[in-house]
């Protein structure tokens, strides 16, 4: 009863061991194009998953850049597919490091290291192809349930008599302080580590700082904006910074010679602070 | 209750005795208020006079003049509607099992919710639920059940209905008023980005 | 659920099997939630055994097997309890009636993180991560938020908690335990070689 991928609902050939020939009928996602295969993407996973396309004979980066370009296309309302890609795609370049890296002799440790490393690699795209698939048994389940309707009634009057009188003991004050606790926004409570490692830097902290000291120089060096920190952390979290506000076309950078002077200019025509928010998400895991 | 008819004609139902008798118990099954049979026979698509036979068929059925056994609930005729009522010799057991479900006090999840409605009315469901970050739906029953909230209004787009607080709240914190609540905006301003601060008193 | 008896000793109730019956049906009539055959019997007073068999016959009476009409309800076991529900097909019937609000759907990657915690709980935001790929923290929230999933416990060593499904999850889907989710083996099974087998169910 494994629901078949959306993809082949509704064809003849839904089961896995559809016919390549078929694959001119299925999908109207991403579709690629490459020497030893051209169809759509999933069918290329499910291949790859068989063991029927050696990973190495499918140019991954022609994969990746093909990928790229669809994700480019696609509209704000097919973010959802997009997403559903950004697994695969770490997958596939996971793949891709895997199978760049130097094969060495026919049986070394490396070799056999790699080897594993790669039926991890399976193994994780299978896991990640269940889950997705078994989601829409979810999506069937949960849409039928929707429509069904139950007994939910209020209690009749005299039955309502029966309710213990509530006990009441709040004070209008109280109830303000419970409020507050209710508002005050809730994080999904974080353990510290701070007794593990040096304490977290926030990139998004050092951007403003950087931010702030920039735009009022318009001109610095790297090392005038790390004067007097001692904290190594502090230095990365500031350069990290640095390359985020990069890409964001905030600022330019200038380095003559390698390990020379690196010379910061602030760039950016229009720039709000709400930038910020935003800024560095990446790290945040 | 949608009194008026769409101008979508509905979809044509079966007219035999036993569809009617059937769909009546659906609608029945649901309802809160007392149906007139007007209502029960717009709600089913069938005549009224097949719905008057559908209702007292299903009242001697109910109370076992029809062969089958006689049922613990029954179907009786209040204010000029029908309405589905456990038999009254079960009263003491409803309500042994109604005292033995509401404890005396709120739960502080209850309370909460309560301070987020009071604050912030009037909200949906969802809305509470995504500032409490929990499912709020047992909870705001409890209210409802309460009477320390109440149904505003349906969202005109969404139909979500939106809930406030009731006088017996008032009552309870010695207020006349919600302008009386203490204010709470101040202490919100350290961290609360994205938070919409005016709706708060 | 009154668990624990009170020292007042409840009435005796006639233990008959049409007596338990009817009693049942006076519980299903006022509950609001699927109430399971232990809280079952403690409401009406009667053995656990003696609710089963009331609740089959119930079932089968409903369902028109025992020789009345099929009703336009049916009692049904969702999220390890017995529950009053319109039969299915007039589900739309009773929409048009009370026009409630359309529920709003989960997002892809919401089903697919609910699914990857149905199958794998107790599990972690982190370790949902590691197979999701992505940041699934607010989706997470919205889990929560819609009372599908809970928290279930901090990991002892790392102080990260641990999220399960909820009984409304299995209300939400219909079913009635976890055991009733698809089995996904099968579709790990082609070259799934160093995979992990035993967790997946």
């Amino acid at each position: 009863m494994a629901p078949s991928p959306e993809h082949h609902e509704g064809t003849p050939a839904a089961s896995a061991e559809a016919p390549v020939t078929a694959i001119e009928d299925v999908g109207d996602g991403f579709r690629v194009s490459l020497g030893v295969f051209d169809g759509p993407f999933d069918l290329l996973l499910q291949l790859i998953s068989q063991h029927e396309l050696d990973i190495t004979e499918v140019s991954l980066s022609r994969v990746t850049d093909e990928f790229i370009g669809y994700l480019k296309d696609l509209g704000p309302d097919e973010l959802d597919e997009a997403s559903e890609f950004l697994v695969v795609a770490a997958t596939l370049l996971d793949m891709k490091v895997a199978g760049l890296l130097p094969q060495g002799e026919l049986v070394d440790a490396e070799a056999v290291a790699l080897l594993e490393a790669r039926d991890l690699l399976f193994a994780r795209l299978l896991q990640y192809r269940a889950f997705k698939e078994v989601s829409t048994w979810f999506e069937r389940s949960l849409r039928r349930e929707d429509k069904r309707h139950t007994r939910s009634v209020k209690l009749e009057d005299k039955h309502r008599s029966a309710v213990p009188e509530l006990v009441w003991t709040l004070s209008a004050d109280d109830f303000a302080a419970l409020a507050m606790m209710a508002f005050a926004p809730k994080e999904i409570p974080l353990v510290g580590v701070d007794h593990l490692h040096a304490p977290l830097v926030s990139i998004r902290e050092q951007a403003a700082v950087v931010v702030t000291l920039l735009r009022d120089a318009g001109t610095l060096n790297f090392r005038d904006l790390v004067s007097g920190i001692t904290q190594t952390g502090l230095i990365v979290a500031r350069f990290l910074s640095v390359l985020e506000l990069y890409r964001h076309a905030a600022l330019s950078f200038e380095q003559l010679e390698p390990l020379g002077e690196l010379t910061l200019r602030w760039t950016a025509s229009r720039w709000s602070d709400e930038n910020l928010a935003t800024l560095g998400a990446d790290y945040d895991r | 209750m949608t009194d008026e008819n769409d101008t979508a004609e509905p979809p044509a139902r079966p007219q035999d005795a036993a569809s009617v008798i059937r769909r009546v118990e659906a609608i029945l099954l649901v309802v809160d208020e007392p149906q007139s049979l007007v209502s029960l026979a717009t709600a089913v698509g069938s005549p009224v006079p097949a719905v008057r036979q559908a209702v007292e068929s299903l009242v001697a059925d109910y109370d076992g003049e029809t062969g089958g056994p006689r049922r613990g609930f029954e179907l009786r005729e209040v204010g000029g509607g029908w309405r589905l009522y456990v038999r009254e010799e079960h009263d003491d057991l409803v309500r042994e099992y109604v005292s033995g479900q509401a404890p005396s006090r709120l739960s502080q999840a209850a309370l909460e919710t309560l301070a987020v409605i009071a604050y912030k009315q009037p909200i949906t469901r969802s809305q509470i639920a995504s500032i409490r970050a929990v499912n709020v739906d047992s909870v705001v029953r409890t209210l409802l059940g309460r009477g320390l909230i109440t149904e505003l209004f349906a969202d005109p787009d969404t139909g979500a209905l939106n809930y406030g607080t009731t006088d017996a709240l008032l009552v309870n914190l010695g207020i006349n008023s919600l302008d009386e609540l203490p204010p709470i905006s101040p202490l919100l301003d350290d961290g609360s980005t994205g938070f919409d601060a005016e709706i708060i008193r």
